[in-house]
């Protein structure tokens, strides 16, 4: 599988006042040729961020890639001038953001924002452009898409404005998608509806997809590979069916385990994560998660540990995975 | 994925057995990086004084405001005496500013002109933050039928021809700085509650103010503290321009015989009376043009840093 | 369960869409809610849920239609006697950011409110049951000097719920307040809720997609459609024995988190996407105890 | 959209009744009158003089009158220009006026938002602090400073420009440049204040993930969302442009209608006083009405007939 | 002279002024013989009968020719009317044959019984403000006032085409020159057709050297020769530019660029300030003239503290007007003692050479001071009461009162307010007595001391200072009855030492002059002793 993206040890930090966030801690992965590459983890942890950098969109100042490379078909994109980047965004990469209700322009007509694109990329002629986008509106489960094409982002409920994101991003059929939460303000039949569209898409042009969520319903119904962030590193990174059925990392499974269950028993308590996430300003110089996690171990504050390998695809940082763990527990 | 260099941990320590005690989550120390609490106001302050050309703004505004009012007392000249054997002399140890078409000491002039203009500008500048943000506030923010009548009210007052106003008030009353002062008030704060209008007009469809009224927050808590902050930068802006205004209005009113009397200066008037030999007797334009273009570029930048300090999205 | 804290009649909400057009966004619902009773409110988005919720708050003023809370129409109230009111009613909103002033800090955000109705007490007090605020929905005390921009979407989330649990309202709307937390704070959200619910009797309209979390939060669920209501069941009844197809649509959809379901899950689809199912024409029927769904007449 | 221009309509005119209204009792009530002078003429001529433009009557018999003629359209002839129409005085002064008028606006506006938007962009760098600077002079230099020097400068010293008249384009730039040079500094410094919250909205980054060119992003969506304020500014400052300005009518030697307002009003010539002001009243209202639509234009969640929800 | 000695040397890296030294005594005319001036402000109306200021002088002058025309040396020469005869009140003009309007109808002596009574006529609208000018002729003041209805009854009658009669009430030594001003002139019968002619150029019928070609409301006037004017051929310019500039300052600048050929008074005003440094600068194109204008402070007689005499001879004895109008006003002004400004005709020669104004009184500081002293005593008072000096708003104004309030601080002991008002404002305070000491200025109708001293009788429209003196009544009343020139000087005489040397009812401060700057290749134009200037035989010499 040849990747079509590859990030190699990313630090982006913001300056802000106090000191600097180091949201992302040297990140790497890569994404295959078609295929569907979710990422999970605790809010805060540096997913927006992550997908931002890949679209240099992160406002500098504040915001300061500090390190890295991001190889996108081979050409690091860190490296490009702004004109190069414009040819790329939208039409190579295409980006729904987490945020409808401000990521959509409040002063032009919804369907113009989708026009937008597919003149600028796909050289469609007004006329064109317009029939398309009403598609695309239908498509991402618009109704009465004609009247709607004409209204402001402010007569549109959050999930009809998610799904304009989705069809604006989904319009010039990119060779990646990076989806930031694309689906949360949406109900499940849309939601359902709109991971076809992506999916058919797939399959059709063999886009490579980058699916930040939370939703691990639509992890397992999507994606092949997971992600596990935490505090801005990968904690954990494998196969769906690895990360659902055999996860390593006990951050991983405590986001299992506080899933409410359709079959669990009502008035039973979750089970949550306790605790916070760290302060990035100053990160913790052990593992991240030690402070929350009822693992932890002594070395575990002092050293962040390195990852484990589980299989070709399947890797995790925790200490409890080393040698020596076992060994001191069974003593 | 990590898969070439870690297949099994390399440990960059010498880990012992121990360092696996198991601590669990209780014994955690969460770090405590305590930030200093502070409010919005003080936070913007405090990024104000971290902002070294506002600052150095201030400071100009400052020296100028003292200057205004010790340098005439430390003049052994005073404003209004004639010395017409020594009239539109150049700077000189003597008179370090010159003198003017009178002979009258431009030092002492120029400063006393300061403070009248200071007066002027500073006194618009009050009205138009109390009247027309006020004002501009409640016609954006009530719409509707308030809008209309006290938008039309604002109208009807701009266009009523503002010379009018002034000789009649002039009639009616004496001649002196307060006088001025009110009739430059009377329409200089319509612009700032047009402008204020616009912004909260839009501003309030904004959900952060819907989520605030949830909470039973009241037209002027949601004016006050949520519409008009976020209104701050254009405010600003017109509040720095407003001061000008008034000191070029003052200037162009005693230019048609309105203004402040002389002997009385004031910066504008001055420029003015220069204006006609500027050529010939530079200084006399000179000083007090500086001086004004210096205390606008002051207010202004200072004017830019509290923008910036007011608004966090800026914050470095 | 006991006397209903809120009750809502017909309530209508239509918007001007201009040249003359209503949009029913909100078209002639009624439900009401016990104390200390979460009734879960579904349905497909642009529906009308938000709507449904912030007029019964009385954000947006009804087209028609009462809401009784504790047996007074706060549609009738003084601006005043409303402002009291709200003490009492808060809302979680749906838009973590754009609610948010973005030139306030989060405390201020936070204390707002309890400026807004005097329980704020000495500064000290406030600052510090804002830090307790924080702390309950698991955000760090710590940032309580920051913007809402320097927050992550999830952050801004529960900085939404910390203000509106800072007046210890009797009820409260939570508009999707989970669906932009990662699972781990989901789960700590809904069991402060929850456990809100139990040591403060708090009453709860509860705004969300994600039905597995309604299932479990809820004790009654209301499935909107196109403006109305078109199921109104105990969650166990509904999620076992739905009746209405668009309810039955909606829990086929549903995703589990576990691969081997999911590659394998059959989805009911609607044929048409326009379909109304006939709601001009149709009221609801109470069909079993509890047990709502809407029918042609 | 009818109904609320019918109701905006209606709001114009009892507006407008109330600044005929004001001006006509203000401009009765300072003193003077058009056939002062310091040489007095004899007076039976002056009761004559009186008589025959009604000033022997009661101010309110004058006040009906005037309303009765300017219902009719009738704005009356000049007391001091002997038999010329006050719409003629009008429309020959505002003809100048406009032309230099209409030219400033184009340039501030074209000026001023560019210098704006590139402070914004560049904030904090030197394009904006030479952005600023050369804003801050155009407000900190009065215009009347700024009409000598040019003055000196461009016509006296280098010969470039000719120093007074309104003949032809070469006698348009030095007062369009005074003109122009405060409302430059003031809406680059408007653009700049809210281009910099609107670089910073999530939109932008939308539309830069789109793809599109800066500058698409910039015409199509920065500016449309950061020009309220200029909107609302260049609303009354049209009025005001149009209307002339005094002093750079009187520096340049053109006939204005700014001028001719202020040369009215020290005579007292009350017809043209109160044409020029219902002129100007309407041209303002008009110019209002004109921004509150254009707001709609530009921000549609803008509601104008609404009031606060509904 | 002030200040010359810092702008010697700016003198002399300025020349830039174009054509100064070329001119020289090659006497070659310019090929382009177009004029260009400026106007300070448009002339509000182009009809004689209507006009009552200087730039609508200076324009009808041009357009309209009068029985007489003032020539350099300020008499009155044959114009319209060939020649004359005078017997008495009664004066028979000739007309010129051959002269005629612009639309070649002749120019006859009806057109001028025509133009009068429409100034007289009580039903002209609106009613021409200068129909007082003709009041010297017999049942005008009547006719004009309604008390006559029938105009034959007026003195003025047409004889025949080419002769017009006129019949005076008194003897009136300046008639003759009257009848060069506009209200005089001719008006051409086309007129009767619509009553506003005066406002459309096509419709203006003239008879004098130049008619209105363009008129560019309020931005240019443009005069072309009209060759219908019988002397047509000594009139060379072909063409005058008149540009509409208010600014003092802006006029000096086109000028000095090349865009003006003569800059100044009357028609405009060199800024004060620029004054010393052109007249250094463009030596030979800087000119100075006295005309017939006085500018004078007024006391009220009857307000505090101005009743008294003394108190306000104190006031007119404490100041320096030679340094006044060396240092402040500075345009070449000649101090003023008396009120009656020289270039007014006398008996023999000028009123002022004859009368020197030195005898009315002197300045001297300690004699104020003492008078100031005895006048207080006289009140009662033990300190005078608050004085305010009112002028109306103008930079000079403004200076002169500034300079004149410092001096009776330093020479009197006295603080003075000053305060400027606007004009109309100050007018009407000045009219209903409501000041203390006004600014003031009065120029010259006619060359005739009469024109400075009838307006100080009790009651007079113009007497605004409250002055009332049956001596000073009956010496006026005395010289309006005889013609003997010899005794009218001497009543006049003694009635200015009533009016300045013993009640000091004006405080005279200068003597206006004209400041001028002309290109030195523009010959011939004429400034007469009023200041008013005449254009229509000027020239340009190549340059
Ligand atoms: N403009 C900014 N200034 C300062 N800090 C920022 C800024 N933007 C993001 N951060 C910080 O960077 C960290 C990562 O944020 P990010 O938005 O990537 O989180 P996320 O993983 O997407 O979370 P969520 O799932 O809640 O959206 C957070 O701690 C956040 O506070
Ligand atoms: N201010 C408004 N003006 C016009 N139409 C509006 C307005 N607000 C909402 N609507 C419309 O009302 C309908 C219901 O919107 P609402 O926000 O209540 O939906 P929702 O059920 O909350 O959906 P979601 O789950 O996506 O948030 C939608 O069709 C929307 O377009
Ligand atoms: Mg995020
Ligand atoms: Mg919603």
């Amino acid at each position: 599988m040849e990747p079509i993206l590859q990030i190699k040890d990313l630090h982006v930090s913001f300056q802000v006042q106090g000191g600097e966030v180091k949201a992302v801690r040297g990140m790497n992965f890569e994404v295959g040729k078609g295929e569907t590459l979710a990422i999970v983890g605790e809010s805060g942890s540096g997913k927006s961020v992550t997908a931002q950098t890949i679209m240099r969109l992160i406002p500098s100042p504040p915001c300061k890639i500090s390190q890295g490379e991001i190889l996108f078909q081979g050409q690091d994109i860190l490296k490009k001038s702004m004109r190069e980047m414009e040819a790329i965004r939208g039409k190579d990469i295409g980006m729904i953001f987490q945020d409808p209700m401000t990521s959509l322009n409040p002063t032009i007509k919804v369907g113009k924002q989708i026009t937008e694109v597919l003149i600028k990329h796909q050289n469609m002629s007004a006329g064109q452009a317009k029939k398309e986008a009403i598609e695309m509106l239908k498509l991402v489960g618009i109704k009465n898409a004609e009247a709607r094409f004409n209204q402001y982002p402010h007569e549109f409920s959050g999930g009809m404005r998610q799904r304009v994101m989705i069809a604006i991003a989904l319009a010039c059929s990119p060779a990646l998608l990076i989806a930031d939460e694309p689906t949360t303000a949406l109900d499940v039949t849309i939601q359902a509806q709109i991971m076809d569209v992506m999916k058919d898409m797939q399959k059709r042009l063999g886009t490579s997809i980058i699916l930040i969520t939370h939703d691990l319903g639509v992890v397992a119904g999507m994606c092949d590979r997971v992600i596990v962030m935490y505090a801005g590193e990968v904690v954990e990174t494998g196969d769906k069916w690895e990360i659902f059925n055999n996860p390593q990392h006990p951050y991983t499974k405590g986001l299992l385990r506080s899933m409410p269950r359709l079959d669990q028993k009502k008035g039973e308590p979750l089970i949550p994560i306790i605790g916070t996430p760290p302060d990035l300003i100053k990160p913790p110089i052990g593992c991240p998660f030690a402070a929350r996690c009822d693992q932890a171990m002594a070395i575990c504050e002092r050293i962040d540990p390195a990852a484990t390998k589980f299989s070709e695809t399947h890797t995790a940082r925790c200490w409890d995975l080393h040698p020596m763990a076992k060994e001191a527990q069974s003593s | 994925m990590d898969t070439n260099d870690i297949t099994v941990m390399s440990s960059p320590v010498d880990l012992k057995p121990e360092d696996f005690r198991k601590i669990g989550s209780d014994e955690k120390q969460a770090e405590v990086i305590q930030r200093e609490s502070l409010s919005a106001w003080r936070d913007a302050w405090r990024r104000l004084r971290a902002n070294k050309m506002a600052m150095t703004a201030l400071g100009v505004l400052g020296l100028i405001v003292i200057a205004a009012i010790v340098g005439p007392m430390i003049s052994k000249y005073n404003y209004y005496s004639n010395d017409l054997l020594n009239t539109n002399q150049k700077p000189s140890a003597e008179h370090w500013f010159g003198t003017d078409d009178l002979g009258r000491d431009m030092f002492v002039r120029t400063w006393y002109g300061a403070r009248i203009s200071l007066i002027v500008g500073l006194a618009a500048a009050m009205i138009d933050l109390f009247i027309g943000v006020i004002y501009g506030g409640i016609m954006g923010y009530f719409g509707g039928r308030v809008d209309n009548i006290m938008n039309k009210f604002s109208e009807i007052l701009y266009a009523i021809p503002y010379l009018l106003v002034t000789i009649l008030l002039l009639v009616v009353m004496e001649p002196s700085l307060p006088t001025i002062i009110l009739a430059l008030t009377i329409t200089g704060w319509i612009n700032m509650s047009w402008i204020v209008r616009g912004e909260i007009m839009q501003l309030k469809s904004r959900e952060f103010v819907l989520a605030s009224r949830s909470m039973g927050a009241g037209w002027r808590r949601l004016l006050f503290r949520h519409l008009l902050p976020n209104a701050m930068g254009p405010i600003i802006v017109t509040v720095t321009l407003s001061v000008p205004n008034a000191i070029f209005a003052e200037a162009f009113l005693s230019f048609l015989g309105l203004g402040v009397q002389a002997p009385i200066a004031s910066l504008g008037s001055m420029i003015n009376d220069a204006l006609t030999g500027w050529l010939y007797y530079p200084w006399r334009m000179l000083f007090p043009a500086v001086l004004i273009s210096l205390t606008m570029l002051s207010f202004n930048i200072f004017g830019d840093g509290l923008r910036d300090a007011l608004d966090p999205k800026l914050k470095k | 369960m006991s006397e209903n804290l809120i009750e809502v009649k017909g309530l209508k909400k239509y918007f001007n869409v201009g040249s003359g057009n209503m949009l029913k966004a909100v078209n002639d619902i009624s439900f009401s809610i016990a104390k200390g009773e979460t009734l879960g409110l579904v349905g497909e988005s642009g529906c009308g849920k938000s709507t449904a919720g912030r007029t019964v708050l009385r954000l947006y003023e009804p087209t028609g239609g009462s809401v009784h809370f504790e047996g007074t129409d706060i549609y009738k109230l003084s601006p005043q006697k409303m402002k009291a009111m709200r003490r009492d009613m808060q809302m979680i909103f749906q838009d973590p950011y754009a609610s948010l002033n973005p030139r306030f800090t989060v405390t201020d955000i936070i204390g707002e409110a309890l400026d807004i109705h005097n329980m704020a007490g000495s500064k000290k007090e406030r600052k510090k049951r804002v830090e307790d605020l924080l702390d309950m929905v698991g955000l760090n005390p710590d940032h309580a000097t920051r913007y809402p921009h320097e927050f992550s979407g999830g952050q801004r989330q529960r900085i939404g719920i910390a203000r509106a649990l800072a007046v210890n309202p009797k009820f409260i709307i939570c508009d999707e307040p989970i669906s932009a937390l990662d699972v781990s704070i989901q789960a700590q959200v809904v069991n402060l809720l929850k456990d809100l619910q139990n040591r403060l009797g708090l009453t709860y309209l509860f705004i969300a997609h994600d039905l597995s979390m309604v299932k479990h939060i809820s004790d009654r669920v209301a499935v909107m459609y196109l403006g109305r209501i078109v199921e109104l069941a105990e969650s166990e009844e509904l999620y076992a024995n739905p009746l209405h197809p668009y309810t039955k649509t909606l829990l086929s959809a549903i995703p589990i988190p576990d691969p081997a379901i999911e590659a394998n899950k059959k989805r009911i689809v609607l044929d048409d996407t326009n379909n109304n199912f006939n709601l001009d024409n149709s009221e609801l029927v109470e069909v079993s105890k509890g047990h709502w769904v809407s029918m042609p007449k | 959209m009818a109904r609320y221009i019918a109701n905006k309509l209606f709001y114009t005119l009892v507006s407008l009744f109330i600044l005929i209204s004001a001006t006509f009792f203000l401009m009765k009530a300072i003193p003077g009158n058009p056939f002062m002078s310091e040489k007095k003429v004899p007076v039976a001529i002056q009761e004559r003089l009186y008589e025959q433009y009604g000033l022997n009557k009661p101010v309110y018999q004058q006040y009906f009158k005037y309303l009765g003629d300017i219902a009719q359209g009738d704005f009356g002839i000049s007391m001091k220009k002997i038999n010329q129409d006050v719409s003629t005085i009008i429309g020959d002064t505002f003809t100048a006026s406009l032309k230099l008028g209409l030219v400033a606006i184009v340039v501030s506006v074209i000026v001023g938002v560019t210098l704006g938007l590139l402070a914004a962009l560049y904030h904090r760098r030197l394009i904006d602090n030479i952005a600023m600077v050369v804003a801050v002079l155009g407000i900190a230099v009065p215009s009347f400073v700024i009409a000598s020097l040019l003055q000196f400068v461009f016509s006296s010293k280098l010969h470039m420009f000719p120093t007074m008249g309104f003949k032809g384009p070469m006698y348009y730039v030095l007062p369009v440049t005074a003109l122009a040079a405060q409302p430059i500094a003031f809406i680059a410094r408007l653009t700049r204040s809210s281009m910099l919250e609107v670089l910073h909205a999530d939109y932008i980054k939308t539309a830069k993930a789109k793809g599109l060119r800066w500058y698409a992003i910039l015409f199509k969506h920065v500016i449309r969302n950061g020009i309220l304020p200029i909107v609302t500014y260049l609303g009354p400052m049209t009025a005001n442009i149009v209307t002339g300005s005094v002093v750079i009518e009187q520096i340049f030697g053109i006939g204005g209608i700014g001028k001719q307002f202020v040369q009215a009003i020290g005579v007292r010539d009350y017809p043209v006083i109160m044409g020029i002001t219902i002129f100007y009243g309407i041209l303002l209202m008009v110019a209002r009405f004109l921004t509150d639509v254009a707001y709609v234009f530009v921000d549609p969640r803008i509601k104008l007939s609404g009031g606060k929800e509904d | 002279a002030c200040g010359s000695n810092d702008n010697a040397s700016s003198g002399g890296n300025n020349g830039t002024n174009t054509g100064g030294n070329t001119g020289e005594a090659t006497e070659k005319l310019a090929a382009d013989q177009t004029l260009r001036i400026n106007l300070s402000a448009e002339p509000p109306t182009f009809d004689p009968g209507q006009a009552q200021d200087s730039q609508a002088n200076t324009v009808l002058n041009l357009m309209y020719e009068g029985l007489t025309r003032i020539d350099d040396s300020g008499q009155a020469v044959p114009a319209a009317a060939e020649k004359w005869e005078v017997d008495g009140t009664k004066y028979t003009f000739h007309l010129r044959q051959g002269a005629t309007w612009s639309n070649g109808d002749p120019v006859t002596a009806e057109n001028f019984v025509f133009a009068w009574e429409r100034v007289l006529s009580p039903k002209t609208d609106p009613a021409p403000p200068y129909a007082y000018q003709l009041y010297y002729i017999k049942g005008a003041k009547e006719y004009n006032e309604g008390t006559l209805t029938d105009f034959n009854e007026v003195g003025v009658k047409a004889i025949d085409a080419n002769t017009l009669e006129v019949n005076l009430n008194t003897p009136t030594p300046y008639f003759l020159g009257l009848t060069s001003f506009y209200t005089f002139f001719p008006i051409h019968q086309s007129v009767k057709e619509d009553p506003k002619w005066a406002v459309n150029k096509d419709k203006m019928v003239v008879n004098g050297e130049f008619t209105l070609t363009t008129w560019d409301k309020g931005q240019t006037i443009e005069l072309t020769k009209n060759d219908k004017y019988w002397d047509a051929e000594s009139i060379k310019l072909n063409t005058i530019n008149m540009s509409l500039v208010e600014s003092g300052a802006t006029e000096l600048a086109s000028y000095k660029n090349g865009e003006l050929d003569r800059a100044g008074h009357p028609n405009g005003e060199i800024p004060t300030d620029q004054i010393p440094i052109v007249k250094n600068e463009l030596k030979d194109e800087f000119h100075v003239k006295g005309i017939a204008s006085t500018y004078y402070y007024q006391f009220n007689v009857t307000a505090k503290p101005f009743d008294n005499e003394k108190i306000r001879k104190a006031f007119a004895m404490s100041l320096s007007r030679q340094d006044l109008v060396e240092k402040v006003s500075l345009g070449g002004q000649i101090p003023a003692y008396g009120f009656v400004p020289p270039g007014i005709e006398g008996a023999e020669g000028e009123f002022r050479a004859a009368h020197a104004d030195s005898e009315y009184f002197q300045e001297n500081y300690d004699e104020a001071k003492k008078l100031l002293e005895e006048g207080m005593k006289e009140e009662g008072y033990t300190k005078l009461p608050e004085v305010t000096l009112i002028y109306n708003t103008s930079e000079g104004h403004k200076k002169i009162a500034l300079a004149i309030a410092d001096m009776w601080k330093n020479n009197l002991g006295v603080d003075v307010k000053t305060e400027n008002q606007e004009w109309g404002v100050f007018l009407q305070n000045r009219n209903s007595l409501n000041y203390q000491i006004a600014r003031a200025g009065w120029t010259a109708d006619y060359s005739d001391p009469m024109t400075f001293l009838d307006m100080w009788t009790t009651g007079g429209g113009n007497n605004d200072v409250g002055f009332a003196n049956p001596e000073y009544d009956k010496l006026i009343q005395e010289a309006k009855a005889t013609d003997d020139v010899k005794v009218r000087d001497e009543k006049f005489s003694q009635a200015e030492t009533i009016l300045v040397k013993d009640n000091m009812a004006i405080l005279p401060l200068y003597y206006y002059t004209n400041v001028s700057l002309v290109k030195p290749y523009l010959k011939n134009v004429v400034v007469d002793y009023s200041g008013a200037v005449d254009y229509s035989r000027a020239y340009l010499l190549e340059h």
